[in-house]
């Protein structure tokens, strides 16, 4: 590729983060406290794909150099770490913030100060104005959980026809957002949430979950949350006997196939939503990428193909890269946008929202098939 | 009805697994006086191990099984003598903190050694999918497994710590070691056997829960630790059936207490919530502790003067 | 049986004791006597192997002790009486009993030595199964003294055993003592503040001045010295001491 | 023996019974003492001497029976309010502030007199720094009284047990209470010392009137300050009396003092009449 | 063998045991006792000028840094609220994250949602801790030992599921705290203000100490016993050491969610409230000196670890090092716990004893 010399432009120089041969991009990523099961595998993700595109000469000339704070996933020392990356590490932008209440911490500095923060992961409600327009510097990558709940409550009522549905949530935000949404799009469709259980992150007895949700007997079974309670949910189910006729429907963080190797048996024939692909060309240049790893893991690929957008976008952004032309380019060519990894992505100087398309797939013989086309949330829901 | 004894049938076992995860806390406290926060990190990294035997060689369960449960004594020895050695001595509180720093050090090596258990990760027994059905009750083989051991456990090690000269000489060392060495009591020898001793509690608590739920990863210990201690403190910390029946109430409770306030609401008041199930149990077990402040089994400190 | 050379102990940076040397012969009683803060603690605790020794030698059946722990130095045959007693509170009188003959083996013998000690001491086996915490001071010192005979030592430190004992008991104490000495030809070294019932049983006596042998001898000749009866043994007024 | 005036008891104790689980360790026990006078308390291991002090000073709750100080009750009141009626002791088993200094020790023994609460203590003027120094030139009068000031700066639980003892003394007497409760003082302590220590608490008794309860088994401490003496025995009186009287009553010496004892009892009685140690 | 002195002129009873005293009594050069003004002085005058200095010194804009440093201030002031607890009045309690976390929701709660002053918030703060130290304290007297350990542990727990609650229910993914005062949002000058805050708490705690309370509460850790049987009400002084506690840890919650501007429910976790036991263990138990060490070393260690690069490149092996911070963490504070077990205060004390002996090895040559 091209060498870092020749005509690069004297304004680059004064663009924080940015020389003439690399651009420092800063995460708050907690590989130190409770979310490091999450974050330590993104951040994995991102390196490899980072890594891949240095070797090949980077963007634009310039290299990639990701630095990584931890903010021990508590939101009270996520403002130390985006002050260190800005005002120590002289970030260019902050790609990626891991934690609803960390993300919020972190938007408040750098959208006031116009530094573009690019999938931060959570913290979705909090990041459009009194009138519902995106905050001009943040921009979410990720699906949220209410545009999933429309999905599948169309999804179950209208497709697979169910009459009855119980839910299994996770006790924040996030859950009872979508407990609202899906039981809003259930009603829609003439169908109804008879049931709904709330679970926290400790939780180590689900028997109480299982029988309460037995008794209101539900057609099917609606699990949000994260993998292991509510792989512990179906095996507690399982082994009590019970499963609901037409068993379950996992929401997007359950879309991967080691989820159907963990729950092993009682796994078949599970649906789940998902947004990405590993069919898709992305996914299948990860797989073969990360051939040598034990598992494959989603929250890495999340990394990879998280760090793929915004390549792109930095790429887009032109060789005179500064915030605004950053700005520029994530406002104005993401249009209709093709992720590579399955579904596509709409960004507009108004619209920051992520991923709205779901597919859905089908535990069978512990391999998630798809068996449904991406369905757009705007299309089932207003 | 079926739906309530199910319940209680599951707090019974859940109960027994903060028990015999307490068994190992309580032997450590007894002897040492300090209250070991690595526990569930050692029972982690055991049964951590196991799965690896399970999954890299495809070893036969029960191969597995003995291996594991040879690797989790020796490794009680291994911070027997790396670590707990060298505070043996110093001040209670820095003891315990020691323990903690010994939890953040084991983690950290367990998910570095192996990264694909930061995930959940399935975990197969022979047991698995097995259950006895009683009407239309259902109780799996794993959960009378988990019923058995525990008990039979609980009453070897209660039979090895009141009567045997071993036992006795574990809990003259933590009234006094330098009077424990006067007795002629290798106090080296016998903490390792303690750490050995309770590593290999830890090992089987740690196989027995994974076993159960058929789940593993790097952290899931971390959710039982606490409740485990409540009921180690409800029961009296320095009795082992105390901590057995301790560990077993607060599994009973907090399953009912679950499947009670399922659905209902305090005016707005969403009480079915988790956080008002711990709050309620959390206020009982202080209730508890005011009317028997050395716990349902524990004895009452004694210091004459 | 022990010989002791040039021993230097102390606590942190404070010395102690200043080079003592002494030998004791086998199935000898020796005396030692000394005022507050001599050293006589001291220097039972860096015999029986509780606290490091700074230079110099110990030698016990012909065998250097330094480098022996303290649990090595019971196997060897020597036990202490330790001052304030250190009894296991939350074991039974019994338990306590039992771990004196931690080392022992043979189930019959140990109970059979059980029973003689609470034959001495019948106040025991009343509390025989009370724990050891809920005992009276007197009390406890009796278990103290059972607890270190359970061993069967070839060597006893004993470091004032009869504090706070009643008169009676003394003189049991003193008694078992003497026969065990006679009987068994156990060999004994004895702390006391109550100088004239130890020079009574003694056979010979050293007295210890801030951490150094001042002077040493028989121990008829050291009763009938009229500095040591002045100072350890309370005048020749005399009348009965109990602790 | 010095004869007090005999005043109206200054501690009265009715009917006390203390059970332990089946053990019955004081069995309906009467005693009355006198102000002004040296009681002693003596007994066989386990007769329940501490025990008496023990729910004297409200360390433990008597199963029965009453106790009055200076006419007031006090098994109604808890332990630190019978300190502060002006009630001290020792413990048979040291039970020093052993961190402390052995000044601070007898500093904190002041507690019940000083006033200084938190709002004083932060300042580093004022109330608590006048009240601190005035009680530090009291402790240091009582440690040079005796004879223990050269201790006053060490840590007191690194000091020798005997040494250790007499500073527990000290500590009792520091605030010159009414009665001092004193649990074996002479154990530990060398005959020489004893002999001062025994001059010295007839000075503190003759001086300033205090009234002590003594528990000993050290006879010859016993013979020398005590104007009367009980023997407990299984928790009840045995005899009381006298110190010669009752120390050569045929029963005290089977169930305490033995033979031997008994023996150089008789001798000393015979030979030389009445023998003090005092003086 | 033993020499034979003549007697009358060796044998004095006591003399030993007196000489031996006066050598300990002797020149005290404990580091930090001697000197004690001295340090203090040279300390307050670190901290005043460190701002100005910082920039020339390391030559970054030292207002990031500055606000890492307050942190420890604050840290500072809960370690030394968990020492008075714990190392002076003896209360393993582990229960003082629920009143950092209470105090900083009912600032924020105050500041953001309800429009009081930022002072009347702190005020309430504290006071709110101070009362919650009584409810909690009252019931914790009977407890002892690892029981209330575990109890309050509890506690913090709790708490903080009830603090998460309160924000699932209200909607809240965070909760900022806003209408702070202005010179509150410049780090120079939330510098100054938390470290005057630090040298008056830490000024007059050590004069409570060395009063009449202090000696109350190191009486109750020495002896429980002896201390009620000399007049000291047990109920009120570790109720007393509990509501301070409380207050000045309410105080420190309150201070650090100024700091952060935003309140977490994390504040009252277990994770937490170890975080001050550690401090004050590494630091030294019933040592103001060690309250401050041990907030600097687990304040600063986490910082100084998060400033090695990630990946870190050994040859051309790459290490992910981020992942083992806490690990290394754990073992550094393993290190310092074995090799001082009672302390990092004890350095001075150590020092002081070496300078002590090599004095006198030189001066004892006759
Ligand atoms: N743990 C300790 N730490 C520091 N110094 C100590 C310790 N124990 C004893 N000492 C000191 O050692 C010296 C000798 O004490 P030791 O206890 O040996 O005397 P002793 O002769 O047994 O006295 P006593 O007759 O009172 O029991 C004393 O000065 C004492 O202060
Ligand atoms: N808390 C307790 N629990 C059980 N038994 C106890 C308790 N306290 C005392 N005892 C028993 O009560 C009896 C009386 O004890 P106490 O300490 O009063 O005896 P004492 O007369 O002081 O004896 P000594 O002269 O040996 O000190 C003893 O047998 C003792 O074992
Ligand atoms: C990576 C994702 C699974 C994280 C999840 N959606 C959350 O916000 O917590
Ligand atoms: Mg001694
Ligand atoms: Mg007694």
């Amino acid at each position: 590729a091209c060498g870092g010399n020749g005509t690069t432009t004297t304004t680059a120089a004064s663009v924080p983060g940015v020389s003439n041969d690399t651009i420092t991009i800063g995460a708050v990523l907690d590989t130190t406290g409770p979310l490091k099961v999450i974050c330590a595998p993104i951040l994995a993700g991102d390196q490899l794909y980072f890594n891949k595109i240095n070797a090949a000469g980077g963007i634009n000339g310039r290299k990639v150099k990701l630095v990584q704070v931890s903010d021990d996933g508590n939101s009270t020392k996520t403002k130390g770490a985006v002050r260190q990356l800005f005002e120590q590490d002289n970030a260019f932008a902050l790609f990626q913030v891991c934690g609803s209440g960390n993300a919020n911490v972190a938007e408040s500095y750098t959208n006031s100060k116009g530094i573009p923060l690019v999938d931060p992961i959570g913290g979705g409600s909090k990041f459009n104005d009194a009138q519902g327009k995106a905050l001009p510097w943040v921009w979410m990558t990720q699906p949220n959980y209410g545009d999933e709940g429309h999905v599948i409550g169309y999804y179950l009522s209208s497709k697979q026809h169910a009459k009855t549905v119980g839910l299994l949530y996770e006790d924040d935000v996030l859950g009872l957002q979508q407990k609202t949404t899906l039981g809003e799009s259930l009603q829609k469709n003439g169908a109804q949430l008879v049931a709904s259980v709330g679970y926290n992150a400790a939780q180590t007895d689900f028997t109480a979950a299982v029988q309460t949700l037995k008794a209101k007997h539900p057609d099917v079974i609606v699990l949000n949350g994260l993998p292991g309670p509510t792989a512990k949910f179906i095996a507690t189910a399982t082994s009590q006997g019970y499963h609901p006729p037409m068993g379950y429907l996992a929401n997007y963080p359950m879309a991967d196939n080691s989820w159907a190797k963990v729950l092993g048996p009682a796994g078949e024939g599970i649906y789940v939503s998902g947004y990405t692909s590993t069919a898709s060309p992305v996914g299948q240049e990860y797989l073969k990428a990360t051939s040598s790893d034990a598992v494959f893991s989603a929250y890495k690929f999340y990394g990879y193909i998280n760090s793929k957008i915004f390549s792109d976008a930095l790429s887009k952004a032109g060789k005179t890269l500064t915030r605004d032309s950053l700005r520029n380019a994530l406002d104005h060519d993401f249009n209709n946008y093709d992720t590579g990894f399955g579904p596509s992505l709409t960004w507009t100087p108004d619209q920051h929202g992520g991923v709205s398309d779901f597919m859905f797939l089908q535990i069978k013989n512990s391999q998630l098939t798809p068996v449904s086309d991406f369905i757009k949330a705007s299309q089932v829901w207003q | 009805m079926i739906a309530f004894l199910q319940v209680v049938i599951a707090g019974l076992v859940t109960g027994s697994l903060y028990g015999l995860l307490t068994l190992g806390i309580v032997l450590i406290y007894r002897t040492t006086g300090v209250l070991n926060f690595a526990y569930g990190a050692i029972s982690a990294l055991c049964a951590c191990f196991m799965y690896i035997l399970l999954t890299g060689p495809r070893l036969n369960f029960w191969l597995a099984l003995c291996i594991t449960l040879l690797f989790a004594p020796l490794l009680g020895i291994v911070l027997e003598r790396g670590f707990a050695r060298p505070v043996l001595h110093a001040p209670v509180f820095t003891k315990a903190i020691a323990t903690l720093a010994l939890a953040l050090v084991l983690e950290t090596i367990t998910q570095a050694i192996w990264p694909q258990l930061a995930e959940v990760q399935h975990f197969s027994t022979p047991f698995e999918g097995h259950a006895i059905h009683l009407g239309g009750l259902y109780i799996s083989a794993i959960d009378l497994v988990i019923l058995v051991v525990t008990t039979t456990l609980m009453l070897a090690l209660n039979l090895f710590l009141m009567h045997t000269r071993l036992g006795i000489a574990m809990r003259a060392m933590a009234d006094s070691i330098p009077a424990t060495r006067l007795m002629g009591a290798s106090v080296g020898r016998i903490f390792m056997l303690i750490w050995a001793l309770s590593a290999f509690l830890a090992a089987v608590c740690g196989i027995l829960l994974a076993g159960q739920s058929n789940l593993i990863n790097v952290q899931f210990m971390d959710p039982i630790l606490l409740p485990a201690f409540i009921g180690a403190v409800l029961g009296g910390l320095d009795s082992l059936p105390g901590s057995l029946i301790g560990g077993i109430l607060v599994g009973l409770v907090s399953n009912l207490l679950a499947y009670f306030l399922a659905g209902h609401t305090l005016g707005s008041l969403d009480i079915s919530n988790p956080a008002i199930r711990d709050t309620l149990i959390f206020v009982g077990f202080v209730i508890v502790l005011l009317i028997r402040p050395q716990g349902l089994r524990g004895r009452a400190l004694l210091r004459r003067v | 049986m022990l010989k002791v050379e040039q021993l230097y102990v102390g606590y942190g940076s404070l010395e102690v004791l200043h080079g003592l040397s002494f030998d004791v012969a086998q199935g000898a009683i020796v005396a030692i006597l000394g005022s507050n803060g001599a050293g006589k603690t001291t220097l039972m605790r860096a015999l029986s192997g509780l606290i490091p020794i700074k230079s110099g030698s110990v030698e016990f059946a012909g065998k250097p002790l330094e480098r022996l722990s303290a649990e090595r130095r019971l196997r060897e045959g020597l036990a202490l009486v330790p001052e304030g007693r250190d009894l296991f509170g939350s074991l039974t009188v019994r338990e306590n009993l039992l771990m004196g003959a931690y080392t022992r083996h043979s189930h019959a013998e140990i109970e059979q030595d059980i029973e003689r000690i609470l034959e001495h001491f019948p106040r025991l086996k009343t509390r025989l199964h009370a724990h050891a915490a809920s005992l009276s001071g007197g009390e406890g010192q009796m278990l103290a003294i059972g607890r270190a005979l359970m061993s069967h030592p070839r060597l006893l430190l004993l470091d004032e055993p009869s504090q706070g004992l009643a008169p009676i008991i003394v003189e049991t104490v003193f008694e078992v003592i003497e026969q065990l000495n006679r009987a068994e030809g156990l060999t004994i070294v004895l702390v006391e503040q109550n100088a004239h019932q130890a020079l009574d049983v003694a056979h010979s006596a050293y007295i210890l001045q801030g951490g150094s042998i001042v002077l040493n001898g028989e121990a008829t000749t050291l009763t009938a010295n009229s500095a040591v009866q002045e100072l350890y043994m309370g005048g020749v007024q005399e009348l009965y001491m109990g602790g | 023996m010095t004869e007090v005036a005999p005043t109206s008891p200054l501690l009265e104790i009715h009917n006390l019974t203390v059970r332990f689980g089946g053990l019955t360790a004081i069995n309906e026990l009467r005693l009355q003492i006198t102000e002004g006078e040296i009681f002693a308390l003596v007994g066989p291991n386990g007769a329940g001497k501490t025990t008496v002090l023990n729910c004297i000073s409200g360390l433990i709750k008597p199963a029965a029976g009453r106790i009055q100080f200076a006419g007031q009750e006090l098994l109604s009141l808890s332990a630190h309010k019978r300190a502060a009626l002006g009630i001290g002791r020792t413990f048979q088993q040291l039970q020093l502030f052993d961190s402390m200094t052995v000044l601070d020790n007898l500093l904190t023994a002041q507690h019940t007199r000083l006033r200084a609460g938190i709002l004083s203590g932060i300042l580093p003027f004022g109330l608590s720094k006048r009240e601190d120094a005035s009680a530090r030139q009291h402790a240091m009068e009582t440690l040079e009284l005796l004879g223990l000031d050269s201790y006053a700066q060490r840590s007191a639980g690194s000091l020798p047990f005997g040494v250790q003892k007499l500073i527990g003394v000290a500590r009792a007497l520091v605030l010159q209470p009414r009665l001092v409760l004193l649990d074996e003082p002479a154990a530990g302590v060398p005959p020489q010392e004893v002999q001062e220590l025994a001059t010295r608490l007839r000075f503190w008794q003759k001086e300033l009137g205090t009234t002590l309860l003594l528990i000993e088994h050290n006879m010859r401490l016993v013979q020398a300050v005590a104007d009367r003496v009980c023997v407990l025995d299984y928790g009840s009186k045995l005899a009381e009396g006298e110190p010669r009287t009752v120390l050569s009553d045929p029963a005290v010496l089977e169930a305490y003092l033995g033979r031997a004892a008994s023996k150089k009892i008789q001798q000393e009685q015979t030979s030389q009449g009445a023998s003090h140690v005092e003086g | 063998m033993a020499q034979k002195p003549t007697m009358d002129q060796e044998i004095a009873p006591g003399g030993a045991v007196q000489a031996e005293a006066r050598r300990e009594n002797g020149p005290g050069l404990s580091l930090f006792r001697q000197p004690r003004w001295l340090v203090s002085i040279a300390g307050i005058l670190v901290l005043i000028l460190l701002p100005l200095l910082y920039d020339q010194i390391f030559g970054v804009s030292s207002g990031f840094q500055l606000h890492h440093i307050s942190l420890i201030g604050i840290f500072i002031l809960a370690a030394l609220a968990q020492n008075i607890l714990t190392g002076y009045a003896a209360q393993p309690a582990l229960g003082n994250a629920a009143f950092f976390g209470v105090s900083a929701y009912i600032l924020t709660w105050l500041s953001s949602d309800i429009g009081q002053p930022y002072w009347v918030g702190i005020l309430a703060a504290v006071l709110v801790s101070a009362i919650l130290g009584l409810v909690v304290g009252s019931p914790a007297l009977r407890i002892s030992g690892a029981h209330l350990a575990v109890a309050t542990l509890g506690l913090v727990t709790t708490v903080g599921a009830l603090l998460n609650f309160w924000d699932t229910t209200a909607g809240r993914q965070n909760y900022d705290l806003s209408n702070l005062p202005d010179f509150l949002n410049d780090d120079h000058t939330l510098y100054y203000f938390i470290f005057a805050i630090v040298v008056i708490l830490l000024f007059l705690s050590y004069h409570l100490l060395h009063s009449r309370v202090g000696r109350a509460w190191v009486a109750i850790r020495d002896n429980e016993t002896a201390a009620e049987a000399f007049g000291i009400n047990l109920t009120k002084y570790k109720l007393q050491a509990f509501v301070i506690s409380a207050a000045m840890t309410g105080l420190a919650g309150a201070l650090y969610a100024t700091w952060a501007t935003t309140a977490s429910s994390s504040m009252s976790s277990a994770d937490q409230t170890i975080a001050f036991l550690a401090m004050i263990v590494v630091g030294g138990l019933g040592s103001l000196v060690g309250s401050i060490l041990g907030a600097i070393f687990v304040g600063f260690l986490p910082l100084l670890l998060g400033q090695l690069p990630s990946p870190m490149m050994i040859g051309s092996f790459q290490l992910q090092i981020s992942t083992l911070f806490t690990g290394i963490y754990g073992l550094l504070l393993l290190l310092v716990l074995i090799f001082f077990p009672s302390g990092l205060s004890s350095l001075g004390t150590r020092a002081g004893n070496w300078l002590q002996r090599s004095h006198k090895g030189e001066g004892s040559n006759d």
